[in-house]
């Protein structure tokens, strides 16, 4: 089986179609989903994306060790979001009793 | 080690499977072996013997015959379980347990990948074992698997914590994450012309670091005293609850995987991995491998010694131990660990 | 096709494929699962990038840190732990395409570009070289994140600390009432 | 030992009180005891360190400072390089009080461990008084006039926390909050008279700001500012000191537990002021200095006048501090320095005495009342006691020692210092001619005397109001005893002088050398050698006189209440309006409350009709001109232009009904319509 050069060689573009599709998928979840926590997975898949293409950018790119460095923080400020969002997701609840994003529009008032 | 396999070996893919396979080999050996020695421990250390019967010497074969059990045995999946999720959830327990003996050195001549972040990336991977026992918890739809994968999952990640906190102050010492760069920087006599140059012997809080290690290890191998997660009297054997056959097998493997790990991370922070105790005398890949496995198998026999030694502890004290003793304390650790370096 | 092609193919369908189902599915849980398998691929594809601190960094943070957070947030929101875990989802086609357009036009702009390439050498990323740069170029956003951390800590231990209002319990809210949210005691509704 | 290592000795005695504080306010209540041994033994070790640094530093003349630099403003456009130090002096005059700042607080300390024993907020009473006695020493030992200033503020704070000790009661609450209030007046002067000086000098130092002096280096060239400099410090003395007009804090901070009260009034807050006064006396001119003196006398006398009519035992008390308060400033002001300081030395010890001794028969009482289970008779009202003498032997002893010192009877240190300072006086009158200083002094004298008996005679004395009580009286156990034994002894003449009629040959009046002045010599008070001159020839005259009125005072007072040759009713009668006077202090509580509390409410009243009547008016009457205006211009509006605006505000409201449906309060319609947005410019952008 021989294939064609530009699909046997990965290289750049390869890896940013990739989080081109995370990212579209990512944001089908954030707005075609009710549950709050399916958003913030959603959102998680954006940030993933994004990190994916800072990473090939320092791989292929000009950016260097900073990509590295930029993808590091993006992935501790994800892990301290995570956890106010899921504390918010839980204090929604007790207050609910539900955590659908369309049950909760008290501000829309 | 890859060189030698390759001079013998027709196919390149072939011999990355060899290669691959090793650690594989080991544990299974390892399994076989630690499930009878821990009953000959427990009947010894109970003024009883213990298998006896079957095979021949001290009923050697008796976990043989297990595993034949076992491999018969009906794999019964619940009837309201997640089907997909239950059946997973095993393999990926015991695939988060193999990949981490990537990084070990069992021998100067034999490590899986010399990947410079090597002791990080096994505490990332083991991680993973926290979720698939969510996962069969979750999936077994029952409330005593999901009360015990709830308890394991917070015990692991809390435990990780002093892991990783005393590991950072063995890596504050080496200055590097290899295992095998940091097992060689052990090798030799370095202390009064006698004492192995071993980390642990490297300044006395290194001692205190690995007290705190074996404890938080023990935790994250869920070994007595903190087996919580399948603590059989009080959760009906956790979140295994509904697992039979070759599945719980799976499971037990990954437990003994894990011990033996920990152990091998323990051996190569503190003991000096594959370095042989008598400087030069007995040294050599074959050797090391030899030693390391040796210094592994007496951490494991001092977790099985505990198990039949101390009580169980309660969910409660299990959180206060961590969060209120190991936490601050290894955290003190650290820094007085850096001072040291600092001053010496 | 050498191996680092075969693994990129192999972990891409990995990633999208379990992206995929993270999305569709109507099991929360199950998407919690996939979402796993889609980080644990991204991790591989840093990997093969060769961020291996990075890599190492994801499975540590996401999968062993923020998937166990999820999926304990999953878990302590449903009612009933195995019954309620379906979740609706709304407009599916319409957001579909929207997303399918977003994500063609991105893909549109990324084969289009002339990207300026230069590919780093395998082994010029060291530990050593993040450590000198976090330490350095990077020091203030490394000292800002650990604050970071420290208030995230505090204030999720706070949020979920807080002592609960009596929510009604699961069976009692399918009497008041199809649609109508139970509000719990205190909502300020009167 | 080197002079320099008096300075680390200082330093630690001036933290080990606050390392007491830190400690007891934080740990205290887990402490054994609650931690009142930790907060004793702090001041304790620092008096006995105190006593080293008097001793080391009296065997040699020069005195020792240190500073560091604290902040720095660089140069300064116009004012060259601003530094500002904190620093250490360590002179006579710092050493002296050192000791004496001590000597009381460890005394009031131990007398409180019996006093205070099972109070609610024991441990916290304790290092309150730590605090108190941290700030007194920095204000003791500094060498600048910004740290002064601070430890100024901080003894403010301490006595605040201090007096309002007991802050469930109304009445102890109102009081701190009065003292605070009332000192806070006083150090607003202060504040101005330090910047003042900081303004010219750029500096705090002492030593630099009497060095510039004495080069001819006028506050903007101005004797006037330098005299309005000087009164202004001294506000802060008159509100730290009690003087006149600011006395009324001190009567009402009795309802502070009464060991504070004896630490208050005897060595730390209001001895501040005197301190101040003294360490910053090379500085007042001729004109501040007879000011300063003519306030020493009013306080003095009103506070004599007041003393004689109270009957409650801590009342007398106060009213005598705040005239002896008088007298130390009054000594200062007509530049008797050294019979000024010494007389607030031997005064802390007899003043510290006769409260720790109110204190004691305060807490018999209490305890025989307590018996009794009477709550209702006053503790404290020297009209229930009488007779005590035989019940409490060694308080009345050494409460009578205690007396005698403060009326000046020879042999008892109060002769000696208020000797002097009666000298200083009526000399100062033979130079200047300000005969009315010396007419005070002897008045408030024999005033003194005769109230002091009055207190003793009633107290001690006499049948008990209600004999059936007298037998639950009890002596108060030796932690208390023991201080009042320690301070009668120290009431003696001889640890001041050896020569009982003259204090100008004992150790204490010659280690307080008067400084020089350093004000221009057009301004400057009298020197040291005239006066001491005019001293000598009028010494002897002065002893006598003094003798003779004293023992007059004391006698009258054995008349009337001892003898009951006079009824006292009586001649209150006859004295009518004064006597009515000087029960009710004067009226000064009464005449603030009219004039400053009233006045100030008065001029809201005034000023809220001024804003109601001519303000509004004026606005009013512009209203209704405008609304005139408006009105024509209105009808043009509404018919021209709102046409128009109403057609576009339908046109946009009709859009806005429209629009206003997708603000359904989702996020996730948001997220819609911002990645359409982004897709919109995006495809904008590229099209381009």
């Amino acid at each position: 089986m021989v294939l064609p050069e530009w699909l046997a060689e990965p290289g750049l573009n390869h890896f940013l179609v990739v989080s081109a599709v995370l990212f579209s998928l990512g944001l089908l979840a954030v707005i075609s989903r009710r549950n709050i926590i399916m958003v913030l997975m959603g959102i998680e898949l954006i940030l993933n994306s994004a990190n994916l293409n800072f990473v090939a950018f320092s791989r292929y790119g000009l950016l260097s060790l900073d990509g590295h460095m930029i993808a590091l923080f993006v992935i501790i400020i994800a892990a301290a979001e995570a956890a106010v969002a899921l504390a918010i997701a839980l204090n929604i609840y007790n207050q609910f009793g539900s955590v659908d994003v369309e049950q909760i529009s008290e501000l829309k008032e | 080690m890859q060189q030698f396999l390759e001079s013998f070996l027709p196919a390149g893919p072939l011999v990355v499977f060899v290669f691959s396979i090793i650690p594989l080999m080991i544990i299974l050996v390892y399994a076989l072996f630690a499930i009878w020695l821990e009953r000959k421990v427990a009947g010894h250390i109970q003024d009883r013997l213990g298998p006896m019967h079957t095979g021949g010497w001290h009923g050697w074969s008796q976990t043989i015959a297990d595993l034949v059990k076992m491999i018969q045995k009906e794999d019964i999946v619940p009837a309201k379980a997640d089907r997909f999720l239950f059946k997973m959830a095993p393999f990926i327990a015991f695939a988060a347990s193999y990949a981490a003996f990537v990084a070990i050195p069992f021998s100067s001549g034999y490590i899986g990948s010399m990947i410079d972040v090597g002791i990080f990336y096994i505490v990332a991977i083991t991680s993973l074992l926290s979720v698939s026992i969510i996962m069969a918890g979750w999936a077994s739809n029952n409330k005593w698997s999901l009360l015990g994968a709830m308890r394991t999952a917070a015990q692991t990640v809390s435990y990780e914590v002093p892991t990783v906190v005393t590991i950072l102050s063995v890596i504050i010492v080496t200055g590097t994450l290899n295992l095998m760069e940091v097992t060689e920087m052990q090798t030799g006599n370095a202390f009064l012309g006698f004492l192995p140059n071993w980390l642990i012997f490297h300044s006395p809080f290194m001692v205190i670091a690995f007290v705190l290690f074996f404890i938080a290890s023990l935790a994250e191998a869920h070994r007595v005293p903190f087996d919580l997660p399948e603590s059989e009297s009080e959760l009906v054997g956790g979140y295994q609850t509904e697992y039979s056959g070759m599945r719980w097998g799976l499971f037990m493997l990954t437990e003994y995987a894990d011990m033996l790990l920990l152990s091998l991370v323990g051996a190569t922070l503190f003991f000096g991995g594959w370095n042989s105790p008598f400087g030069s005398f007995m040294d050599g890949p074959v050797w090391g491998a030899f030693w390391m496995l040796l210094k592994g198998m007496i951490l494991v026999f001092v977790m099985m010694w505990l198990r039949w030694t101390l009580p169980r502890l309660r969910v409660d004290q299990l959180m206060n131990v961590c969060w209120k003793y190991l936490i601050p304390l290894s955290f003190v650790n650290l820094v007085l660990i850096a001072l040291w370096e600092m001053i010496f | 096709m050498d191996l680092f092609a075969v693994a990129f193919y192999v972990f891409a369908i990995l990633i999208i494929g379990s992206a995929a189902i993270m999305v569709f599915s109507r099991n929360i849980v199950h998407s919690a699962f996939a979402l796993m398998f889609t980080l644990a691929g991204v991790a591989v594809f840093y990997a093969l990038l060769y961020a291996g601190f990075v890599a190492v960094t994801q499975l540590l943070v996401y999968v062993g840190g923020i998937l166990v957070l999820i999926l304990f947030g999953v878990m302590l929101t449903t009612r009933g732990y195995f019954e309620k875990v379906r979740t609706r989802t709304v407009n599916l086609v319409p957001s579909t395409i929207f997303a399918a357009i977003i994500g063609l036009m991105l893909i549109a702009v990324y084969v289009t570009t002339e990207w300026t390439l230069m590919p780093l050498e395998d082994g010029e990323v060291t530990l050593t070289g993040l450590g000198e740069l976090l330490l350095t170029d990077f020091m203030l956003p490394f000292q800002v994140a650990g604050v970071l951390l420290l208030l995230c800590i505090i204030g999720a231990v706070l949020m979920a600390a807080r002592t609960r209002h009596p929510h009604p319990p699961a069976g009692k809210s399918s009497q008041e009432g199809p649609g109508g949210p139970s509000y719990g005691e205190g909502t300020g509704r009167s | 030992m080197a002079l320099e290592s008096l300075i680390q000795l200082s330093l630690i005695i001036l933290f080990l009180p606050l390392a007491g504080f830190l400690l007891l306010i934080f740990f205290g209540r887990r402490l054994p005891r609650q931690g009142d041994w930790l907060g004793t033994a702090m001041v304790s070790i620092a008096f006995a360190a105190s006593l080293f640094i008097l001793f080391t530093k009296l065997a040699v003349p020069e005195s020792v400072s240190a500073g560091w630099t604290w902040a720095t403003f660089g140069g300064i456009p116009g004012v060259g390089e601003v530094n500002i130090e904190l620093g250490i002096l360590i002179d006579n005059l710092s050493a002296i009080m050192l000791v004496v700042v001590l000597l009381i607080s460890m005394l009031v300390h131990f007398f409180s461990m019996g006093y205070l024993k099972g109070d609610v907020r024991y441990s916290r009473y304790f290092a309150y008084l730590g605090l108190f006695t941290f700030s007194m020493l920095g204000i003791v030992l500094t060498h600048n006039l910004l740290m002064m200033y601070i430890f100024w503020e901080l003894v403010g704070l301490s006595s605040y926390l201090l007096i309002g000790h007991w802050y469930e009661k109304k009445s102890a609450s109102n009081a701190a909050m009065k003292a605070f209030i009332v000192n806070r007046i006083g150090d607003a002067g202060m504040f101005i008279g330090i910047m003042i000086i900081f303004v010219h000098f750029s500096t705090f130092s002492f030593d630099a700001i009497f060095g510039a002096l004495s080069a001819g280096n006028l506050p903007f060239e101005s004797q006037a500012w330098l005299t309005a400099a000087g009164i202004l410090i001294f506000c802060g003395a008159i509100g730290k000191s009690a003087q006149f007009p600011l006395h009324v804090w001190l009567p009402d901070a009795m309802e502070g537990p009464t060991p504070v009260s004896a630490l208050i009034h005897a060595a730390t807050m209001v001895a501040a002021g005197v301190f101040m006064v003294a360490r910053l006396f090379p500085l007042f001119t001729a004109d501040a200095l007879l000011v300063i003196a003519y306030i020493g006398a009013i306080t003095a006398l009103l506070a004599a006048t007041i003393a004689i009519t109270q009957y409650d035992i801590k009342k007398v008390l106060a009213w005598s501090t705040i005239s002896q308060l008088g007298y130390m400033v009054m000594a200062l002001g007509v530049g008797a320095y050294a019979a000024g300081f010494m007389h607030l030395v031997t005064h802390a010890a007899f003043k510290a005495g006769l409260f720790l001794g109110s204190g004691a028969v305060i807490f018999a009482m209490h305890a025989a009342l307590h018996k009794q289970h009477d709550h209702d008779t006053d503790a404290q009202d020297i009209r229930n006691m009488g007779g005590l003498k035989s019940r409490m032997p060694v308080t009345y002893w050494t409460f009578l020692i205690f007396t005698l010192a403060i009326s000046g009877i020879p042999l008892t240190s109060g002769f000696l210092s208020k000797d002097e300072i009666l000298a200083g006086t009526l000399a100062f009158s033979t130079l200047n001619g300000h005969w009315l200083l010396p007419l005070i002094a002897f008045t408030v004298a024999g005033m003194t005397a005769f109230y002091m008996f009055r207190l003793l005679i009633l107290t001690f004395h006499g049948k008990h109001a209600r004999p059936e009580r007298l037998p639950l009286v009890n002596e108060v156990p030796g932690v208390m005893g023991i201080p009042l034994m320690v301070l009668a002894a120290l009431s003696l003449f001889v640890f001041y002088s050896f020569n009982p009629f003259g204090a100008s040959s004992g150790w204490l009046f010659q280690a307080l050398e008067r400084p020089l002045s350093v004000v221009p010599d057009a301004v400057a008070p009298a020197t040291w050698p005239v006066l001491y001159e005019a001293i000598s020839r009028v010494h002897t005259l002065v002893m006598i006189l003094s003798i003779v009125i004293a023992v007059a005072g004391l006698a009258f007072a054995w008349l009337v209440y001892q003898k009951k040759s006079f009824s006292a009713d009586k001649m209150a009668a006859a004295m009518g309006p004064i006597y009515r006077g000087s029960k009710n202090k004067w009226y000064f509580d009464e005449m603030y409350e009219a004039v400053f509390v009233n006045g100030t409410l008065a001029l809201t009243r005034i000023s809220n009709w001024f804003d109601a009547h001519i303000i509004d008016g004026i606005v009013n009457g512009a209203g209704a001109v405008t609304l005139g205006v408006s009105r024509i211009s209105g009808w043009i509006d509404n018919t021209f232009i709102d046409g128009l605006v109403n057609f576009l505000a339908n046109f946009t409201g009709a859009i806005g009904m429209r629009l206003r449906k997708i603000q359904t309060g989702n996020i996730q319609t948001y997220v819609v319509f911002a990645v359409f947005g982004f897709l919109i410019i995006t495809i904008v952008l590229l099209t381009l």
